[in-house]
């Protein structure tokens, strides 16, 4: 009797089950495509950079890719060795991080711990701005401002140099260290502090004794992505530090990077098949693996510093 | 009792356990009054009821122990709420008491009928005695539930006088004795009713010293009157 | 008196022992001072930067900010260049972006955070998406060159451009929105469930809701970038030189709708920048500076506004 | 000891319970709910008296590779709400809860309570309308948010947060309510508001309450189940639990020997 | 008792009242035998002894009293501790009482040491009961002690012995006042003494019955002693 | 009532407190704090508590805009530490303070308990290791970590994580800790150890405690103060303010009338 009673009031019930479920199953699916398009997206990158790159081996053995230390792939006599573009890459690369971690590791620090809170709350942001900036306009200050600036220093500086690239490149980087660099600083516990300070600790000391160790693998994360960055910006060495590959560490000197060549080449227009139209995805494969560990190491750190608060 | 507990359950659970006391209260003024009446005017059937009665008195105090017990366990009571508690724990020994005395008497009453009625005279002063007792344990239960602490002051003098009576009736019943030794074994029982009446009288102001107790958080057992009157003025 | 000696006693050794103590802490004290002083240096480079390079490019652009600047075609002549095929084809491919980024990235969002499952599948698409964030942008221009200019051939048009850029800032859009998500207490869900709501009416009554702000937040950012982004619309062969416009998106017939624009060649706002900027007649650099300081406007609004809406709603929720 | 003639509603029977990494949280547990009555769990953090409140509305099957095994069967209609062929949207239908922390939604203080009414497709705006306020007027929280039914929720105290929440599981009719430490967020005060009004509660509603407060649970349950290490230890009603516990672990844990 | 309080200060508290009202029971039931000694050595030195401490009795009395309160406030005690707080909070009641006893049986002491030296051989009978009574304390505080339920039937049998000796000595006393008038007024005395010592073996019995309480939970008052059987067996 | 013959050791005097948007958090407060033994401050939620408290190490002057206004007197040495001159640091480097949810540094075990220590320039390895050793027995630790001191703090379980904060605050030998709700973010079996350890701590030092469990300030207080809206309302001696609260405010609080 009882069963009765509720099945029927049950039944209808279960009708809208079958209905409702196959409406929850199409959504689910529709969604699932849409998270598939990162995947595909990743798998389109290497499987372009690999295709093309294969071609280019093809011609050019990773014997002389790795080891010749000229790159002059657009010449009659063309050489292929990446050295001189990794070079550059990592000249301006260095020179960028030789500014930006000091001064973005102390900004964050004394954002987050001694700037009182209206400094914050107008700095902050002023910062995040400066992370908007297109890079092409940080090329033209480069180039048109900063050099001639550093030309006044030091007369032999040529007009394309990596030091003027590194250095804008540095500021341009420092928002980024600062920032990544504070929230960490800023996900310490507000009580951690306290208890320092309960200790009768000082401002600096909390800074440095608490709240920079707490942050750590936060700070850190903050550099390796500042590295990738740097590694793979284009438009400020392409404009500021020359187009012209060569194989030196001296940042006074004009060199292009990986991504100013493939610029370079990009600007002319090559034939589809030709071998210089392929050497741009050997490089950028180059470059693509580069930001690759960089970005692994980084998520890594930073997925661990995630799990501690 | 003045403002309410934000646990309305807690209210009633205290306000029924209070009832619970009080109703044991008048059962046992009921009790010795019918015990008495019985005594006096040779009612058997008052004297069978009183002693048939008695197991309702004991029952509710089993009843507002084990109350009483659930309340401390799971109400955590505190200040005056526990004053009150304990106060009632201690009560219901009192009165339990005092319905024991008056099942005594209502005893004595029914042998007393069974035998001869030449006691009547003697019966005027145990009269006395017991309105007296009756009267204390009414004030008593009174302060109790008026939250009254003053009432010990006076009750305390009425178990003085009330001593004396004792006292003397028994110095009566000596004499009496003496003039005539047949009356021993009968004078006996008499003095045994006096006695309980005065038992009455003590378990009454005890119940007056255990309000003194809810009320102020004062403990006014075993000092002298002037010292009790000093704590339950100020 | 014997008691008052040695309270005395023992108040002069509590109070000698506090100059050792007040000492130390001066000490102290001054370090914290020092530190301040490099801290407020630190901050003010990037400020100034940031000013300095903002002066610099109205300085040197200021002759060129008139109304013929936006109506005028490139021009060989420096004098007489304008912005007119740059902004709308900046404005067109921005359009493509924000169509193909923002439905793609959301709903990647919320399969991530909401559907699924925890296994290898899900660490995966996880991992993608957090690689692609940090990819250089001048690789999706490579993807673009290869995939969409020549593999799918599309040329290089304003649908090609408008993808890359989408695929570019897809990986923004996606983080944002599982940002937002995040944000939401698991509670609320519990809660929406334990009256019996189905997954997607908790995703779609909620979710979605409440995590809108942190969304719009994201996407205005990731086009501001677009916006600005040189290097991949290069790699992809952006012209530089373009005298026309593409046709218009609305026509007077029926159905009032043409597709025609999305594969006509385009210029951008950066392109044209980085154009003139490598010329070597410094009129041309004027113009430059006039383009540059234009794009910073726009990016800095953008952003402006993203930072504006991130701080109203992190005062508004409060979970 | 336990009163018999009060009709069960609901019973677990055997219940055993596996989290997603094989932690069995749950080891045969049996015990009665009965009807319009209030039932507490306590016992040590961890013992799993979240865990088996969980089971009563399936909330478990929101994240994937948990297990059950046994039985909840729900009365008078015999249900194993824990059947496989059962909905678990369905079950929360019939059985609703509370949170450890009010979690009300970023919605109005109306819509918060008419969600349950919405979710179930009711449209009908009147119904609706009284629905809330008797879910209102039975959180006893009416009086203090009816000249307000439109602004945000999260502008309530947290007392009167955790009163919508109650409202809000309420309003749709359910024949359990669960309790998940209802006040263990909440200052004394708010707390003692939230137990007046389970009490209330009682004997409209049948109510499963889990608390870490010892105290709590004697003041506003009927029967308490004390769990240890994912069993139950004892269950009995409270005031025979609280003054003479059968097993010693009970007495311990009760008289605040563990350790 | 068995295992311990997180609370140290907790499982201190406990001891030091439980301590308390050991300390109370043993100087009781050293009233009880001072004034039987007195009584029969004729020691008035004894009695007067037995007087004098009797406010240490009652300042116990006090003290277990306010310590259980405060425990109660502070402790939340529930279960077993709850039961022996209770417990405690009415043995002492009685053991307050059976310290008044023994003062009585002091007082007549003294007063029998005035008069005349004949009633020696009715001090026999007086010397079993007390002693029995005696007896029955110390077990029901030995069973308080080590927290032993079943000796409540030990000692309601030897109650129930008590009772019967008590109404045994009542009829002699009777004989012995008809024989001979002018020994009613010290007959009174020795009755009184009886009784006395007949209430101290109520009083323990209560004792012994809040042993069970506060072991099984169970309360075996008013119950008959089959029934007491079967609630202590189990 | 109060037992006088036990030395004061601070003492609030008609202390107001402002906070920077200038609500009166504190009127008027003054009572003793005896040595060695424990006061506690219980109050209805937002009844100025901890505000009162962390007068006592100036932890308010991490904030800028609050202000003090009265005196807090310590003895024996009668300085004013609420008066301009004397600098907050040097309070707290008297006067420790653990807090509600545990707080230990990212650090390894000693050199948590170690940090007092730094702080104040000690550079003497046996020294702090000595004095390490000692505040983690002081605090019940020992046995449990002295084979890991290197492990993380972060390791240990909440309970654990809090007796290290009190051996972190006992290291540097303060002559008062301060206390705030110092168990309610752990479970039971945690708060009886916290608990049973503070009364183990007791007559060794000065202990001032904010509670929001009336039960335990009842448990482990000498003294308890209860305070309403910023005010004293009555202090005394514990066993007094539960049994026989003078005030009515006070009684209702106890017994749960408030509301
Ligand atoms: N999602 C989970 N996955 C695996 N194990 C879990 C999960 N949630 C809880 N557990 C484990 O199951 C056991 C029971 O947890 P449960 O949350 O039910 O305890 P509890 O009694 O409610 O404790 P508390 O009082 O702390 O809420 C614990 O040992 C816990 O560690
Ligand atoms: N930083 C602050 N700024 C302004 N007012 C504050 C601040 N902190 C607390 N208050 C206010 O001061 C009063 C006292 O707060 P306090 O934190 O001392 O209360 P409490 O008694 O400790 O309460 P709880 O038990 O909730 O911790 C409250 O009314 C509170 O709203
Ligand atoms: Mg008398
Ligand atoms: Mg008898
Ligand atoms: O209880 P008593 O009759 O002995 O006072």
């Amino acid at each position: 009797m009882h069963n009765n009673i509720t099945e029927l009031a049950i039944s209808p019930r279960l009708a809208k089950n079958i209905r409702r479920n196959i409406k929850e199953r199409m959504i689910e699916l529709i969604l699932m495509l849409a998270a598939l398009s990162a995947v595909f997206t990743t798998f389109a990158i290497v499987a372009i950079l690999l295709y093309e790159s294969f071609g280019f081996f093809e011609t050019v053995s990773l014997v002389e890719f790795f080891t010749s230390t000229e790159w002059t792939p657009l010449f009659e006599d063309a050489h292929y060795g990446i050295m001189p573009l990794i070079a550059g890459t990592l000249t301006t690369s260095l020179v960028a991080l030789a500014v930006a971690v000091p001064v973005g590791t102390i900004g964050a620090i004394y954002l987050s711990e001694f700037a009182s809170h209206k400094t914050r709350e107008i700095t902050k942001p002023i910062l995040e701005l400066l992370v908007g900036v297109p890079t092409i306009a940080f090329g033209y200050f480069a180039l048109l401002f900063v050099t001639p600036l550093l030309q006044i220093i030091y007369p032999d500086l040529p007009g394309f140099n990596m030091l003027s690239a590194g250095l804008v490149m540095g500021v341009m980087i420092v928002p980024y260290i600062a920032s990544v660099a504070e929230d960490a600083m800023r996900a310490v516990p507000m009580s951690m502090r306290e208890g320092s300070y309960a200790m009768g600790a000082t401002r600096f000391q909390t800074a440095l004794r608490v709240v920079t160790p707490a942050a750590t693998s936060g700070i850190v994360a903050a550099y390796i992505l500042a590295i990738s960055r740097a590694v793979g910006e284009t438009m400020v060495v392409a404009v500021a530090a020359g187009q012209q590959p060569n194989l030196t560490f001296n940042p006074t000197e004009g060199a292009a990077t990986i991504t100013a060549y493939i610029v370079q080449v990009a600007m002319g227009d090559l034939p589809h098949t030709s071998i210089g139209y392929q050497s741009i995805f050997a490089a950028g494969l180059v470059l693509f693996v580069m930001t690759l560990c960089f970005n692994i190491i980084g998520y890594v750190v930073r997925k661990k510093f995630r799990e501690q608060y | 009792m003045s403002s309410e507990h934000i646990y309305k359950q807690y209210d009633a659970e205290l306000e029924s356990v209070r009832a619970k006391v009080l109703e044991m209260g008048s059962l046992v003024e009921q009790q010795i009054v019918d015990a008495l009446e019985s005594l006096v005017k040779s009612n058997a059937k008052l004297a069978e009821n009183v002693i048939k009665k008695d197991h309702l008195v004991n029952d509710l105090e089993v009843q507002v122990d084990e109350d009483c017990s659930h309340i401390i366990a799971r109400r955590q009571p505190a200040a005056s709420d526990l004053r009150m508690i304990l106060m009632m724990i201690k009560t219901i020994t009192d009165l339990e008491r005092i319905g024991d005395e008056a099942t005594k008497i209502a005893r004595f009453s029914q042998k007393t009928q069974e035998t001869d009625r030449m006691w009547t005279p003697r019966f005027a002063e145990i009269r006395t005695m017991a309105n007296m007792a009756r009267e204390m344990l009414h004030i008593a239960l009174d302060a109790f539930a008026r939250s009254d602490s003053a009432k010990v002051l006076k009750i305390a003098e009425m178990d003085q006088q009330l001593d004396e009576h004792y006292q003397m009736s028994i110095r009566h019943l000596i004499t009496f004795m003496l003039e005539d030794p047949r009356t021993i074994s009968m004078s006996l029982e008499v003095l045994f009713i006096a006695k309980a009446i005065e038992r009455i009288g003590d378990h009454a102001k005890n119940i007056s010293e255990y309000v003194v107790y809810m009320v102020k958080g004062k403990d006014v057992r075993h000092i002298s009157m002037d010292a009790m009157a000093d704590e339950v003025r100020d | 008196m014997q008691a008052q000696d040695t309270q005395n006693k023992q108040s002069a050794s509590v109070l000698a022992d506090l100059d050792a103590v007040r000492a130390m802490i001066r000490r102290h004290k001054f370090n914290d001072l020092v530190f301040a002083g490099i801290g407020l240096i630190a901050l003010m480079i990037g400020l100034l930067t940031l000013l300095t390079l903002f002066i610099d490019l109205v300085m040197d652009g200021y002759p060129r900010f008139n109304v013929q600047f936006f109506s005028d075609f490139p021009s060989r002549r420096a004098g007489s260049a304008g912005l007119l095929s740059a902004w709308v084809g900046s404005v067109l491919v921005m359009a493509v972006t924000f169509l193909s980024a923002v439905p793609v990235g959301v709903a990647a969002g919320l399969y991530l955070e909401e559907y699924a499952p925890k296994n290898w599948f899900s660490d995966l698409i996880e991992i993608n998406v957090s690689n692609l964030a940090g990819v250089p942008s001048i690789i999706y221009g490579l993807l673009a060159l290869g995939l969409f200019v020549y593999g799918l051939d599309l040329g290089q048009s304003i649908l090609t451009a408008g993808l890359t850029l989408g695929l570019l800032i897809l990986p923004t859009v996606i983080v944002s929105t599982r940002e937002a998500i995040r944000g939401i207490p698991v509670a609320i869900r519990e809660a929406a469930y334990a009256v019996g709501a189905t997954k997607w009416q908790v995703v779609s009554d909620h979710v979605v809701k409440y995590s809108q702000g942190g969304i719009l937040t994201g996407v205005i950012i990731g086009m501001s970038r677009a916006i600005g982004e040189t290097a991949p619309i290069i790699t992809i062969g952006a012209l530089t030189f373009i005298a026309f416009l593409p046709p218009s998106p609305v026509t007077d017939v029926a159905p009032f709708l043409n597709f025609e624009w999305l594969s006509s060649g385009f210029t951008v706002l950066p392109i044209q920048m980085f154009n003139w900027l490598s010329r070597p007649d410094h009129a041309f650099h004027i113009n430059a500076a006039a383009t540059g300081a234009i794009i910073i406007l726009v990016t800095l609004l953008m952003n402006g506004t993203a930072i504006y809406l991130r701080y109203k709603i992190r005062k508004n929720i409060k979970w | 000891m336990v009163n018999t003639s009060t009709p069960i509603k609901a019973e677990s029977k055997n219940l055993n319970f596996y989290y997603s990494n094989g932690h069995l949280a749950l080891k045969n547990v049996s015990m009665p709910i009965y009807e319009n009555k209030i039932t507490a769990l306590i016992g040590p953090s961890g013992c799993g008296k979240s865990t088996f409140l969980r089971c009563f509305n399936r909330m478990h099957d929101l994240y994937p590779g948990n297990k059950y095994d046994g039985q909840i069967v729900m009365h008078p209609d015999n249900t194993n709400i824990l059947a496989d062929g059962v909905d678990p949207i369905e079950v929360r239908m019939r059985i609703s809860m509370v949170f450890q922390k009010p979690n009300p939604f970023p919605k109005t203080i109306f819509e918060n309570v008419a969600y349950g009414l919405r979710v179930r497709d009711e449209k009908n705006h009147r119904v609706v309308a009284d629905k809330v306020e008797e879910a209102l007027k039975g959180a006893s929280l009416w009086n203090e948010v009816k000249d307000r039914l439109n602004d945000l929720a999260f502008n309530l105290s947290g007392g009167q947060q955790q009163r919508l929440c109650i409202a809000r599981a309420l309003a749709t009719d359910p024949e359990i309510m669960l309790f998940d430490e209802p006040t263990s967020a909440l200052d004394p005060i708010a707390t003692a508001n939230i137990e007046e009004l389970m009490n209330e509660l009682r004997g409209k509603l049948t109510i499963l309450v889990v608390t870490h407060n010892m105290q709590q649970a004697a003041r506003i349950s009927d029967y308490t189940a004390y769990m240890y290490l994912g069993e139950m230890m004892e269950y009995g009603d409270t005031d025979t639990i609280f003054t003479r516990p059968v097993r010693k672990e009970t007495e311990d844990y009760i008289t605040g020997k563990f350790g």
